[in-house]
């Protein structure tokens, strides 16, 4: 439930959340969609296409009835589609950019067909294909967001590289996904509780750790960590499962996102832990949400846990705690 | 990371020709079968030979060194497949140490490959 | 919600009620027992081996713990696990009362690992090959008991073979499970509803309704209506979608119930429909329950709703409103 | 009865020999392979020849004649089947009908068996 506030952002949750749930069996794609209404955990919801939709992204004319009569039902809102930019499908050479093109054009047409007004795309689709799709984007009604994902952040090259293609197209239907995994000040005490489990040794932790409090880009911290684990002779599978560090947590200052909010079209409302007094173990809730609410941000933010990659924690507990810290923030806020 | 989630729950089958093991892909999505390699098996500990083991998802059994080719088939993350051994002498209602071991290359990550092993005891069915 | 009533009859769900969403995926065998503890469809749980178990009877040390522990988390009571007299399973011939007994060992093996303190056995299984039985069912202190299910009733031939046989033994551990569809008062209006919407003529109808009000042997009635409805011009496939109304419903009066009374360990509340008072459309569970209440029945009654053979409702809702309706009638029978 | 059970949702799927339609059992409960007939298939309306039909469970390809003396195999109520047929020409994206007939007869009750057909718009993928 979200409380009164004058801000325009409204919460939601994305199915990518109960992954755990849906990969068990536990829920369907349906069951979820309905329990995520019973318990008043949207309005918004955003999907996977590749994790809710077999066969994705073809879809029939019966299937696409089906789901929207399905949202009708229970009242949700889609909020955004996730497609995917699989540029590493051919394990021997990266997509061709006419290939990238020709690979999100049944991704959009999917997305407007099942009622989504927005797809979140990611950072492989490349800056010229997605400036090729902004015509099919228009004939669709369809806004097209990249999705800013630790390791990168607004500044980083990668992200840069879209913002320049962004100013010179100026398309009103271009725009951007913050993912606060991008904008965390510590590593979630879940994933660290989750490495120890396996075994992995304290020395190396701690190692892990210090890298990544140095900075720097996140491919070059893993190969940095790497060299110095196993000079101090780590187990070099185990020097593996802390690679996600270096990949699903930046530290961004949460003000940044303020650079690019007038292009913020939806928010990944990523979390993992809470502290005892219901905030956000790694990211800091009220700093991050009063950067969006006093940029006038209008849309969803996503419930988006990502704490099934190492714990099988109850989803439904999670996001409901993660809308209640939500609501009380932007109650605070006003 | 989805450690437990390459070996399905009750996934030991004895057949006639041998055995089959039911895996899932320890991803939160589906992926082309391009990206994903079924690295290695273990039985009781023992290391088994890959080169007549089949994949077989929804109805096409494939041979693991082609997997590699299949761009344009997608394992649903919500499907199970079968690995198809020549495995004997397994006993319907006996219990086997098993270990599948996946490699997945997901499209859309540069530089990211993960390998997963699930280890579990399984009571051939 | 069980309401105060000085009766021993204890409320309790099979997951049997549960097979549209089962059979969808909607929901998992654990995701079932933890919703019904969560909306207090228990106390007693029940359910069939071969439906929720992969690889039944075969059950796992690790797979047994897994259960017993969620069943102590939850807080559910196991009441009974359904097995079954599978005498049919080779088409050219019903297996010999060896092959019976030595089908049926496993399960009970199993129904003891799993930590339930009775099994549902089936008429198929004859009485021979239970009388062999008992000595192991009392080494693993284990309850068995007869099914009595459409179209049988008290009194018809195959449930008198085994009252004899009970006689004979006088064991505390041989007993009975009464299926109230073995004493409706008329059929089900969803199934009628049903059979219309795929065409079946309303003649077919009258036939098959005025067949059975006029009574008799189960598989006698079917045969009689078929020639008739031949006769008449009706279309053999379709008048092949009545003849679960010989099968699933039979008229014995709810009184009779009391016959076997000493002997009852297990209820199966059988239901489908709920007119607008909230009351059982076609079994009067007023009259019903106040037979076993007036008995001393002592033991749980599993909400069975079996509609989901012929349409998809919410089995939850049907439920719940069983939970309400059975509750309020022990209520006032005090 | 269960008559939109037998077909499974999205259960075209485009192979290199020809398809596959994902089939489900329309029961509550598992069932010995033994009491399972596959009666009849149509593509678009036409009967389609049952005799190269193979029938995939759990990885065993089982042809449809010997369905009946697979007495202690069981098909888990929750578990999908493949009919591979070699059907060929189908296009993904393009939609098909499709109708399967499965015969049941449960074996724990007398002189029932219960045959049902379902018939699904399919999306070849
Ligand atoms: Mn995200
Ligand atoms: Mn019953």
């Amino acid at each position: 439930m979200q409380s009164a506030s004058s801000s325009n952002l409204r919460l939601g949750s994305t199915l990518y959340s109960f992954t755990t749930e849906y990969h068990n069996h536990d829920y369907s794609f349906e069951s979820l969609i309905r329990r995520i209404a019973a318990e008043n955990l949207g309005p918004g919801l955003e999907i996977v296409g590749f994790q809710s939709i077999k066969g994705f992204p073809v879809v029939s004319d019966a299937y696409a009835d089906w789901f929207r009569g399905l949202i009708d039902e229970v009242g949700l809102e889609l909020s955004c589609l996730g497609i995917n930019s699989d540029f590493g499908i051919n394990r021997d050479r990266k997509m061709t950019e006419d290939e990238l093109f020709d690979y999100h054009v049944p991704q959009l047409h999917a997305a407007a067909k099942l009622g989504f007004p927005l797809i979140r795309y990611q950072y492989g689709a490349g800056p010229e294909a997605i400036k090729r799709l902004v015509p099919e984007a228009e004939k669709l009604g369809l806004k097209l967001a990249l999705e800013i994902h630790a390791s990168h952040h607004v500044q980083h090259p990668v992200i840069l590289a879209f913002r320049e293609m962004y100013e010179q197209v100026n398309s009103p239907l271009l725009g951007f996904i913050p993912d606060f995994g991008a904008s965390v000040h510590s590593v979630p005490p879940s994933f660290l509780d989750f490495v120890r489990s396996i075994g992995v040794a304290e020395s190396m932790i701690d190692l892990a750790l210090e890298v990544w409090h140095a900075g720097g880009n996140g491919s070059e911290m893993a190969a940095q960590f790497y060299q110095k684990a196993v000079a101090m002779g780590g187990d070099a599978d185990l020097i593996l499962e802390l690679f996600p560090i270096f990949g699903l947590f930046s530290r961004q200052d949460p003000r940044d996102w303020a650079e690019i909010m007038p292009q913020t079209f939806h928010i990944h409302g990523k979390f993992f832990d809470f502290a005892d007094d219901g905030a956000e173990a790694s990211i800091d809730y009220a700093s991050t949400l009063k950067v969006f609410v006093e940029g006038d941000f209008n849309g969803y933010m996503s419930s988006e846990y990502e704490g099934h990659h190492w714990t099988d924690a109850d989803a439904f507990d999670k996001v409901r705690r993660h809308h209640a810290l939500a609501s009380s923030i932007l109650h605070k806020l006003g | 990371m989805m450690h437990h989630r390459v070996i399905a729950d009750n996934g030991l089958k004895v057949t006639s020709g041998g055995c089959a093991v039911a895996v899932r892909l320890p991803w939160y999505r589906s992926l082309p079968l391009s990206v994903v390699d079924v690295v290695s098996i273990e039985f009781d500990g023992r290391v088994i030979d890959m080169s007549n083991v089949v994949f077989q998802l929804e109805g096409s059994s494939i041979r693991l060194d082609e997997l590699r080719a299949r761009t344009t088939e997608n394992w649903f993350v919500l499907d199970t497949a079968y690995l198809v051994l020549n495995e004997k002498n397994l006993e319907v209602g006996k219990e086997y140490d098993v270990a599948v071991t996946l490699a997945i290359y997901p499209p859309y990550l540069k530089d990211l490959h993960r390998v997963v092993r699930t280890q579990k005891r399984l009571l051939a069915h």
